[in-house]
């Protein structure tokens, strides 16, 4: 259709209507995710008890950063990455913004939020908007605050510099998919003295953040923090069913490790990796 | 209106590429190529946005003569004439590719360079020995430094080069493979959370 | 001076003025920065408008008559209303896709690569260095539990063991990302070295 | 003591300077040992039958050139030399084009002919997109032309080349520098489903989460960083600007583990006074 798809010699449906062998075990799989998901959904739904998930490391200290950029008199700097909303690890960073932005208005605190793309630019304006709405304060929120830069990975990175020179900030936040302008950022923040709270899941910044910042929510910490800042039961369900699915994964380990002692080509892996 | 629609348009969206990827039809229809499509244009005609909220900003700093008012002045004339002069004779004229190769590029791998020495300050200034974990985290990085440059070799033999390649490939291999299907798992349950229209913040509004 | 190279001369000097700032911010960075800027900005609408925006109205919708490519040229548009209060919220629209899309990409290629991860974890435990690979596979997963007790011994000992492999693992990534770092400023120097003639 | 903790960041700057500046002006000629990564990457390239086609995906830009331009070269003059045949493409702007010249010339000195035994088909915008495509119709997903907008009909090589398939090709060598690249792309949408063998040329950052991928089946072989080009350039008796960094680049590490220890000798020292 569309002219897009002229595959030469298309391959035939796998089980009558799957692409390829690759994506059956995929599928199965996610479709598995997806049902322990909407069960955890539910059951929180109904009001139901569901495990409670660990606090944290680095959520309290956005009230510590943002206290303390109040108790200075000087704005918060806010980056979610570089990435498109696209990005789940973005996404991720919008729940966090949002908790931010409601301290911000509630300390009435200048907050910069900075974009390297046009749709966070887009989604943030609506996010912080929202926020300072909820907090009773939708006069104190000025839009000019909320600014793309450049969709230059170091054309950004230098705007965000310029920004720690001429505006000042007291605290800098950084959650999103983040590549080599972690370190620009984290450096210049530690020089200008700034307390910093810093995330992601690109896993090469990690130590950059870890060292450097005063507090870092490491890989897979920032996808449970917008769920566990949003105190919603729907929402920790879905954190409660990724540690379902790690159990999963820790049977699935230990038995296709036991088989690989018996079979040289064990069946459970051939199905999984097809 | 303004809250529906949005969220069904982005469930189908994400189940739109379900359907493309897993299954012979969608396969067979294109459609993720049209997915792919669809966001890559749409993208290009929004871009303006960015060049809209750089002019509002830098006009009116110059407006309200705001200290350092030049400096958005010249921003402002950079990005209207490269702008024009790239519309005019595309990114691959001969100007247009002149400035590109001998201001855009110095400036961008120069900036990017700036990293050699925040990394050389960072290594002096952060990286403490404060606890066993932080110890385990700097001999890691010192044998794999040495062990990879070949100065490594030079002063402790080659040993190092072979304990580098050792920890690179089993103990840090298996640690990213953790820090895969973590993020995998976390980057699931997130998809996840934006098809049900149970993360909303791209509809205005935190949850 | 026959044959000068104003192109690279230009390129030093503007490769000297982003280093000034090592020494402390000043009007010679500012300018560059600003520069810099304004000129990736404006690339990047050019490279837009010949990459997409001409060859989907020119070629796809008049020459093809590619219906389905409105699609993308109404949601890329819808994103300017939001400077209209009155409509901003159909904005929203265009975002959705974005937004979704994403989520659908996570969705559909996610977990086949995961799956071939957990398959090679399948490893039989009879050297060194397999146990290593697997206990730090495990270990570390269990570092990132989230609701599980931690008073259970074996997540309490696993996700310390486990802490200690992500040590591992950052240490090597700050290793060669020093390694790394250095390379991008050694090809800087070799540019300002080659346009002075100091090396071949 | 207390100075040891409070030296200014710009002396630092300053010696990082005078090394580099100093010793690429004045080599000091430190041997390079052939490491496992490279020498995989090697011999598995070598075995490829003579008259393979070997996609060359150049997934990177002026900012990462330092470390994949020379790896780019030293495969280039390998496969060349072994009488393989070259697809060149890329998902990142201004790669190919960055490329162009230098391949044009290592084919000059084998006297490889453009269009028979290589083709650059150029840069294509859409990022995975692109990627996909190729692996459904690579005359589709170059609009049917070459980089220099030739049409691809007019190129013998293109008679036997018709989509990024193990049908087609016998590897993939992926030089890339983040996103879009390996992860993201190749691994997902060229090795998950269609099982063609990936050979990663990749940067030094990302080899710690590359090996991964390696020990997992998913590349068959990595070559690292610019130490592996550099080992890459002696292997295939090419020596370049690989080899010629590979003496800062270890006194910049060298300085660097000086650094972190100097930091730590202050910590420790200061520490125990205050308690």
């Amino acid at each position: 259709m569309l002219g897009l798809l002229l595959a030469a010699d298309e391959p035939a449906p796998v089980l009558g209507i799957f692409w390829a062998d690759a994506t059956v075990a995929a599928f199965v799989a996610t479709v598995l995710f997806a049902l322990m998901v909407w069960y955890l959904i539910a059951r929180a739904r109904s009001g139901l008890k569901i495990p409670e998930v660990r606090k944290l490391p680095g959520l309290d200290a956005f009230d510590e950063a943002i206290g303390r950029a109040t108790e200075m008199g000087r704005p918060v700097h806010y980056s979610p990455g570089i990435s498109a909303v696209s990005s789940t690890q973005t996404i991720a960073s919008f729940g966090i913004l949002g908790h931010v932005a409601k301290l911000c208005a509630k300390y009435d605190t200048r907050l910069i939020q900075t974009n390297a793309d046009i749709t966070t630019y887009g989604v943030a304006e609506e996010v912080i908007r929202q926020a300072y709405l909820e907090a009773g304060r939708p006069d104190a929120f000025n839009a000019e605050d909320v600014r793309f830069l450049s969709d230059w990975q170091f054309g950004y990175a230098s705007g965000v510099l310029g920004i720690f020179q001429r505006e000042k900030p007291a605290a800098n936040i950084c959650i999103g998919a983040f590549w080599a302008e972690a370190l620009l950022f984290m450096e210049a923040g530690v020089n200008q003295g700034m307390i910093q709270v810093a995330g992601t899941a690109n896993n090469a910044q990690l130590p950059f953040f870890v060292a450097t910042a005063d507090y870092a929510l490491i890989a897979e910490e920032i996808y449970a923090a917008s769920a566990y800042l949003s105190k919603e039961p729907v929402m920790l369900g879905t954190v409660v069913a990724e540690d379902w699915a790690r159990i999963i994964v820790f049977a699935l380990i230990i038995v296709g490790t036991i088989l690989s002692f018996f079979q040289q080509k064990n069946w459970l892996g051939g199905i999984l990796k097809k | 209106m303004r809250k529906e629609v949005p969220m069904i348009i982005t469930a189908l969206s994400a189940l739109a590429a379900v359907f493309g990827n897993f299954f012979w039809l969608g396969h067979h229809w294109g459609v993720m190529d049209l997915l792919d499509n669809w966001f890559n244009r749409s993208f290009a005609f929004a871009a303006l946005i960015g060049v809209i909220n750089l002019s509002i900003i830098h006009i009116n700093a110059i407006r309200r003569r705001k200290e350092n008012w030049v400096y958005s002045l010249i921003l402002l004339i950079a990005m209207y004439g490269y702008a024009i002069l790239g519309l005019i004779q595309t990114t691959d004229g001969p100007q247009a590719s002149w400035i590109y190769n001998n201001v855009l590029t110095p400036l961008d791998s120069t900036v990017f360079a700036l990293l050699a020495f925040y990394i050389t300050s960072a290594s002096y200034r952060a990286f403490r020995a404060r606890t066993v974990e932080a110890t385990v985290l700097l001999v890691t990085a010192i044998v794999v430094m040495l062990g990879v440059a070949p100065i490594g070799a030079v002063l402790f033999t080659d040993k190092i080069s072979s304990l580098a390649q050792w920890l690179l490939n089993y103990a840090n291999a298996g640690t990213y493979r953790a820090f895969s299907i973590a993020g995998s798992l976390g980057a699931m349950a997130t998809a996840l959370r934006i098809t049900l229209g149970l993360e909303r913040a791209h509809l205005g509004g935190a949850q | 001076m026959q044959g000068f190279d104003w192109g690279t001369f230009v390129g030093v000097l503007f490769t000297i003025a982003v280093w000034t700032y090592l020494y402390k911010e000043n009007p010679i960075w500012r300018v560059a920065e600003h520069i810099y800027i304004g000129l990736a900005t404006a690339w990047s609408i050019g490279y837009y408008f010949y990459s997409y925006v001409k060859p989907t109205i020119m070629d796809d919708i008049l020459t093809k008559h590619n219906w389905l490519y409105i699609v993308p040229v109404i949601l890329g548009l819808m994103m300017y209303l939001r400077y209209f209060p009155s409509v901003a919220w159909l904005a929203r629209y265009p975002m959705s896709f974005w937004v979704g899309y994403g989520a659908g990409y996570g969705l559909a290629f996610s977990f086949a690569p995961m799956l071939t991860w957990i398959a090679q974890t399948f490893v039989k435990l009879n050297s060194f260095n397999n146990i290593v690979l697997w206990l730090a596979v495990v270990t570390g997963l269990m570092y990132f539990f989230f609701t599980v007790n931690r008073e259970n011994a074996v997540v309490k000992y696993g996700a310390l063991v486990g802490r200690y492999f992500i040590m591992v693992g950052l240490g090597a990534a700050f290793g060669n990302t020093v390694l790394y770092r250095y390379n991008l400023f050694i090809d800087r120097a070799r540019y300002v070295l080659g346009f002075l003639h100091l090396i071949k | 003591m207390e100075a040891l903790m409070n030296i200014d960041r710009r002396w630092l700057f300053l010696v990082v300077f005078v090394i580099v500046f100093g010793i690429l002006i004045h080599p000091i000629g430190l041997p390079i040992v052939i490491g496992p990564d490279a020498q995989k990457a090697y011999d598995y390239v070598q075995g490829l039958p003579a008259g393979s086609v070997v996609w060359l995906g150049i997934e990177f830009n002026q900012s990462s050139k330092g470390e994949l331009l020379p790896m780019v070269l030293a495969v280039a003059n390998q496969l060349f030399k072994n009488n393989d045949k070259i697809v060149v493409s890329g998902m990142w702007q201004y790669g190919t084009e960055l490329v162009q010249p230098y391949i044009e010339n290592i084919a000059q000195k084998y006297g490889k002919q453009y269009g028979v035994d290589w083709i650059n088909l150029g840069w294509r915008p859409g990022n995975a997109t692109f990627l996909h495509q190729a692996t459904q119709d690579l005359n589709a997903a170059c609009a049917g032309v070459d980089h220099t907008g030739q049409p691809l009909s007019s190129f013998p090589i293109m008679q036997s080349v018709k989509a990024l398939t193990p049908d087609y090709f016998k590897l993939a060598i992926v030089f890339d520098a983040g996103t879009p690249g390996l992860p993201d792309a190749y691994i997902p949408i060229v090795y998950e489903p269609l099982h063609l063998p990936l050979l990663d040329g990749t940067i030094q950052m990302s080899v710690q989460e590359n090996k991964n991928y390696l020990q997992a089946g998913q590349i068959v072989a990595m070559i690292p960083g610019s130490a592996g080009a550099a080992q890459y350039e002696k292997l295939v008796g090419v020596p370049g600007q690989a080899l010629a960094s590979q003496d800062p680049l270890s006194l910049g590490a060298l300085f660097v583990t000086l650094l972190v220890i100097l930091g730590n000798i202050g910590y420790f020292a200061t520490r125990g006074k205050k308690a």
